[in-house]
């Protein structure tokens, strides 16, 4: 194998807890221009010329989500800001075209707002596409597949 | 204590008012009961698009209310809506929540009904008493379906009053939604946005033709707009509320209204095609126009792109607007079921289709820079309720202005008037307080 | 609204007719609180069997109702069943599932009881009242306490119909299932499967006694079993209902009822060892006979042999069938627990309880390959039940057949014929209607 | 079914006994509806303390019963307790625990409030009738709301007894907890445990004056104590109740009652500095002590130390003890927040504070020693009461005995005497007959 | 240590990656012929001969399990199929007589099911016991201890 | 790095096995003289001296904690015990003054009680300081930031 799985693991980590602790502009500058941050609807695998996404951002939609939060103050479903921790799990490396590496895992966030009893809790699978920079790595493509993407859900305004 | 007397029990005239309703009419669960018999299992609901079942065998689960609802393209082309019940012992008949099937079978019994409901088998028919009829069980019909433009209503009720008439002057926004393709048909079957909110369903209807909530429940965007707009160096709207003011609240009768944006749009010369013109390559422009052009006529053509589409509510439970069909399913007195489904246009460049797609991911939805606000503001417009000490929620904004006609007959006020949510509520109050 | 009221409003033979039950005696809450009064807190309930409180200081918890209760086995070796309740402020007593204890000790203020339920020790007995007397103040000891070869029934009224009366003809469906074993006697304490079901509790009394949903239900299971066949070269069994068609449906009073499979095993020849012989081996197999046979003599072991044990519901919620002790406890409208406990036979070689436990396991259980689908069906029975524009659940199956009397006098109809729950349904409108 | 009706169908002397209560004024929904009205929305009630609030500007949110409050420090340095609840259309104006801000501007539509509760600014006033007066639209006001040394309380009642009349005798207990700071003052911002428990809230009141259940339910720190108290080789205390004994048991009136602990200080000779004495460094324990005799001369800060805080609780929801002011939110019928915070003493050597922190952090919050078992206990006692064969809640220990009045002439029993419980149930009594 | 971290931790990937996915006769064929698939009733450690198992499976059970759900169309419980994604984790690995190769390991497995409104959660521990077999694994034995297994609980169709 | 990775992993996940199999006297025995086991209250990070924690327990405390459940029979919380499970991921870990290790990692411990229908699930991040000692470790210090500490909660009565 191409890649170096703890440095793989570690950047994933790190992308966890970045959004997790909604270090957005941290977490934003993790991706690369060439950016797709994709959360398919209905289906994990779908057409998105054709099917409706949750989720379907280039990088500068991405860099709008963020700046919604983190600039404007009137991004309700994060005042006060939610509270995140996820797991990470299942990590599966592969070696993909041009240079990159894919990976997939499994992932457990629970989201806890101030002014809900309960929790949220978001599960699915991920797959990151790495592009290696200069030791370390940039997000290319993110796609979450979430388990819950057909079913009845509340609003996700947290980076999943 | 059985729902007449309960309802009966229930003064409405006094919870509604021209001005403002009681917190009560939003959070008892006697009144939701009340509501589920009086409005959703008698009068016209919203339940699908055809769109949906194209093709003979195609169905689409659903919720009529809080019944289960199956909606069939039958073998004769027709669009059924049937009880997703079985008429044995009552087990719900299919769990997908769409598909393509000839008959479909009981998993308790092995019941077997068409695609049009009829009864088809019985295991073991022999068994059942001579005066058992298959005709007599098949899947429970609701009594009365139509469709407008391929929206399908349903009315649980025997006899009433027909589509057209319960729409009245709404079908023409509806219209206006559809002429926009460059078929004169949009098609609902792209995925649907599945959403729940922690409020009564009345909130979300009210929401819908709410424009005084656009300021600050999506302060974001127009704050995120305002920056982009400030670093163009474009010159900024009016103050106060921009175009906005321009905007009519209308009043379409038995509940509907819609926020017509005509007006404004004339004043702007916003077209459909400038709304989204920067992102879709000349030649895709082009084919659409044409398309329009031959379909209806250039005249015609430029004043559907110039009044674009409509944003109206069709009560109790359909919402049109920009590219989309909403509806709503109310699950108990503090919850209700979203469904937001973008429509695309049948017969237009993929360009202005993946656009349609595209637009509607960046506001709505779950994680839509619009929507996703809305969800938790619904949120805290229940929780507020609890303050029970404060009795009346307002709904006076405008009262005290004149009610003009525009040019179709229709009673309106300007823009940021209440008068939508009160034409709801003056609706309400009748099919409510009717015996 | 106390009971009494609520229950007087209630007319429960306009809800349960002869061939037919109204929806609403599954979805009412009203008329499960009314059911508590009436059926599990008055009519003899099945809690447990005495092999789970072998030796002295045994306990186990469990609900009679909804009402928590402790099974214990005390020092003069009875068995009672006290209400896990603390006299002094209410707390629960005992939070395990089971276990040996000789006293219970209360969490909060310490007070301990007997195994037998007597107030042992209050601490600081010298502040309490000198007319404060610990016989007062035992833990509640339900007041009947039956038991029929070990199966232990339990009645909160203080007067009533003996067992052996409530269970009548029932009580020799438990002989077949305890006669079966080479010691006349079953053990119930191996394990148990503990379930939630989503439905009404009498949704999973009609479903023990339905032998209808076998063909569709567990299609998977005669599927898979017909490909076994097919490959083996065996030949099919007859068309239509297979010998499942000379099963007997039994009314046998009291809202029991069984499905009494002698007729068939008769025909097909079927004993009970054949059930597992494949797996046994020789040695074990004659061993078990042997002891059968030193227990009964040659002729009547060969009989309870022939005609296996027994599949019969004893109302309202006890349900024995091949290995199994089942019974339910009703949580809500809309939930219920079921157990499913494996009995072995004491005294049988390891190698048939072994078997037992195997087959228990390959269909019940929450994995099991019957069992699975009968708690999803279970659910979609209930939530069929939403769609309340249909009012009626079917109950006629056979019901324009005669009814014939067994050998033992038993009133029955062919099997398939719904006349096991329409034995339910008159029972419980007899305890429903009552004064 | 309104208010007044449900109520007047209850009938609370047959459920609350001089001895006993039954336990369905613990388990029903109605009474628990009852009971926000007649007490939670009426009386005084504890909602915080002022040290939340320090600042201008300050808030704190919170619950008045289920009501959502906001507790704000205006700009004339008042504390004001407010709905938080926007007058327009009811949404919650704040949703953070606690903050500073000048004003609160809804998300709904952008009404503005300043911190006094004022509404300052409406989007688009213009829009509003003529007779719309801002000033009619602030938030609603808690009518009335008193402090008694910093403990705020608030009741939603227009007119009533003084807080002062209503605390009586029960504000020395404050007083002797604040008057224990070297500065009069304590302070309550130093973190909260936020807890939930699974009991109905009256269950948490009486347990807080329940001496009795301290040798069960906290039978584990007994158990460690006696451990190392062996090992040290000290003399062990009094068998029986040990020094317990001595405590008096004290009916303060309105439903207020305390467990004196002055009788038995006064005879083991303990003083508040001896409790820490151990971990406090001399310097820190000499400051403290000039501090207090600064304050108070040195008599009476001696009789200060003596007497230590006291161990009150103040009816409806606010329990006082040690370094901790408690106090509950009712939720539901079964379930109750419990707040419980640790109070500095404003002007102490850090060391003291420190320890008062690790002290509280040892006994209570979720994970405490005492609290943690506290909490399963009251599950429990909430999970026996659905054993309804047994109705009635003991509440007789030490009835029969002679009630004295101590040197302040307030009724007392010796310790271990429900009394404190009878003297709740007394006034509550009261409140629910009420007309 | 004679195994190869990396290449176990990856198994047990893929084996929850096929399960979830439902793809059951790929799952299966994982499988060795001894095949001993267990899920303890009541306690994490009883004696199957004398307790009562939720699964005790060999190999040709086992083949029943999963035919049920892929070839006959009729498990309704599967029908339709659930989604499913698990996290496992905490992955401790020994060596096991015979040349097997032991792991312990936690996980969280979601199931949600289209006709039900809230997912169920699936948690426990899981004794795996691999055979090397040609640079690649096969199973020989899981036994699950789920943490509910002696608390109501709905049916289980899905692999555990 | 001046660790070995696996080891610190293998040690956190013994620690959890411990604490969730209830085996406290092995649990404890992982701890150093200078442990301190910290659950801030309220938020993430405050100061204990003037700030309330759920848990702050030096060595003698902790021993208390555990004498509690294990000696008395009478801490009703653990009587009867929990069953607990926990998930550890994303482990970071980080060389720390003096010689330790320090790590974080994220948890989801799963806690079901006998007369409870529902677990309580507690989630949060943890922070382990380890001291290495004779080919394994000692555990000095150990700081559980629980989502939920400004939610109302039950009791905490496992070793989160
Ligand atoms: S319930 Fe549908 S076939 Fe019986
Ligand atoms: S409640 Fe049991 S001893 Fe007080
Ligand atoms: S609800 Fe607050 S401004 Fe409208
Ligand atoms: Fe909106
Ligand atoms: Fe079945
Ligand atoms: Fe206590």
């Amino acid at each position: 194998m191409a890649f170096d799985r703890y440095a793989v693991e570690q950047f994933l980590y790190r992308e966890a807890r970045l959004a997790d602790e909604q270090r957005l502009d941290d977490w934003f500058a993790l991706w690369d221009e060439d950016a797709l941050y994709w959360v398919p609807c209905n289906e994990y695998d779908i057409d998105p010329t054709r099917q409706l996404s949750i989720i379907y951002d280039d990088h500068a939609r991405l860099r709008l989500r963020v700046a919604r939060i983190t600039e404007t103050g009137m991004a309700w479903t994060q005042e006060p800001r939610s509270r995140l921790r996820r797991l990470v799990s299942n990590i599966e490396i592969y070696d993909h075209p041009d240079g990159l590496v894919q990976t997939f895992s499994n992932f457990h966030l629970t989201e806890l707002r101030v002014n809900r009893r309960d929790p949220v809790e978001w599960i699915g699978r991920t797959e990151h596409r790495l592009r290696p920079h200069g030791g370390d790595f940039k997000l290319a493509y993110k796609k979450v597949m979430l388990i819950n993407n057909d079913h009845e859900m509340t609003q996700l305004s947290c980076m999943v | 204590m059985d729902m007449a007397t309960r309802s009966s029990l229930i003064d409405y005239a006094a919870l509604v008012k021209p001005d403002r309703v009681h917190a009560r009419v939003y959070t008892d669960p006697d009144i939701f009961e009340d509501e589920l018999e009086r409005i959703w299992y008698r009068e016209w609901v919203f339940v699908g698009h055809e769109s949906e079942v194209p093709n003979v065998g195609d169905y689409r689960t659903g919720h009529l209310g809080k019944q289960p609802i199956l909606i069939t393209r039958g073998r004769d082309m027709q669009v059924r809506v049937l009880l997703n019940r079985c008429t044995h012992r009552g087990n719900t008949l299919c769990q997908a929540r769409s598909g393509n099937a000839p008959t479909f079978t009981c998993s308790y019994h092995g019941w077997t009904y068409s695609c049009e409901g009829d009864l088809q088998g019985v295991l073991f028919r022999e068994d059942f008493p001579p005066d058992f009829r298959r005709e007599d069980h098949g899947l429970y019909r609701v009594p009365r379906v139509e469709m407008y433009r391929g929206f399908i209503f349903a009315s649980l009720a025997k006899t009433g009053k027909s589509l057209q008439e319960h729409l009245g002057p709404a079908a023409a926004n509806i219209d206006r939604f559809c002429d926009l393709s460059p078929s004169g048909e949009i098609t609902m079957n792209h995925g649907v946005y599945r959403m729940r909110i922690e409020c009564n369903w009345k909130m979300w209807t009210e929401n819908s033709v709410d424009s005084y909530h656009v300021y600050q429940t999506h302060g974001s965007n127009v704050y995120l707009a305002n920056m982009f707009e400030a670093k163009a160096d474009k010159p900024p709207p009016p103050p106060g509320k921009g175009y906005f003011g321009l905007i009519h609240a209308r009043d379409l009768g038995n509940g509907h209204s819609d926020l017509d944006m005509r007006p404004q749009r004339r004043v702007t010369g916003m077209t459909y095609t400038g709304e989204w013109s920067g992102d879709i390559p000349e030649s895709a422009q082009r084919a659409y126009l044409d398309g329009l052009e031959k379909l209806h006529g250039k005249a015609k053509a430029e004043q559907i792109l110039t009044e674009g589409p409509a944003h109206t509510v069709i009560f109790p439970n359909l919402f049109n607007m920009l590219q989309e069909i909403r509806w709503c399913v109310p699950v108990s007195v503090n919850e209700t079921y979203i469904y937001y489904a973008p429509c695309l246009f049948k017969g237009a460049p993929d360009e202005i289709n993946i656009a349609r797609l595209r637009r509607d991911e960046g506001a709505y939805g779950p994680a839509g820079f619009q929507l996703s606000d809305d969800i938790e503001v619904w949120a805290r417009n229940y929780q507020g309720l609890q303050a029970r000490e404060v009795e009346w929620i307002l709904m006076n904004r405008g009262i005290h202005q004149p009610v003009g006609r525009d040019e179709d007959g229709i009673p309106y006020q300007s823009d940021l008037s209440e008068l939508t949510m009160r034409s709801q509520w003056r609706h309400y109050l009748e099919l409510m307080s009717s015996p």
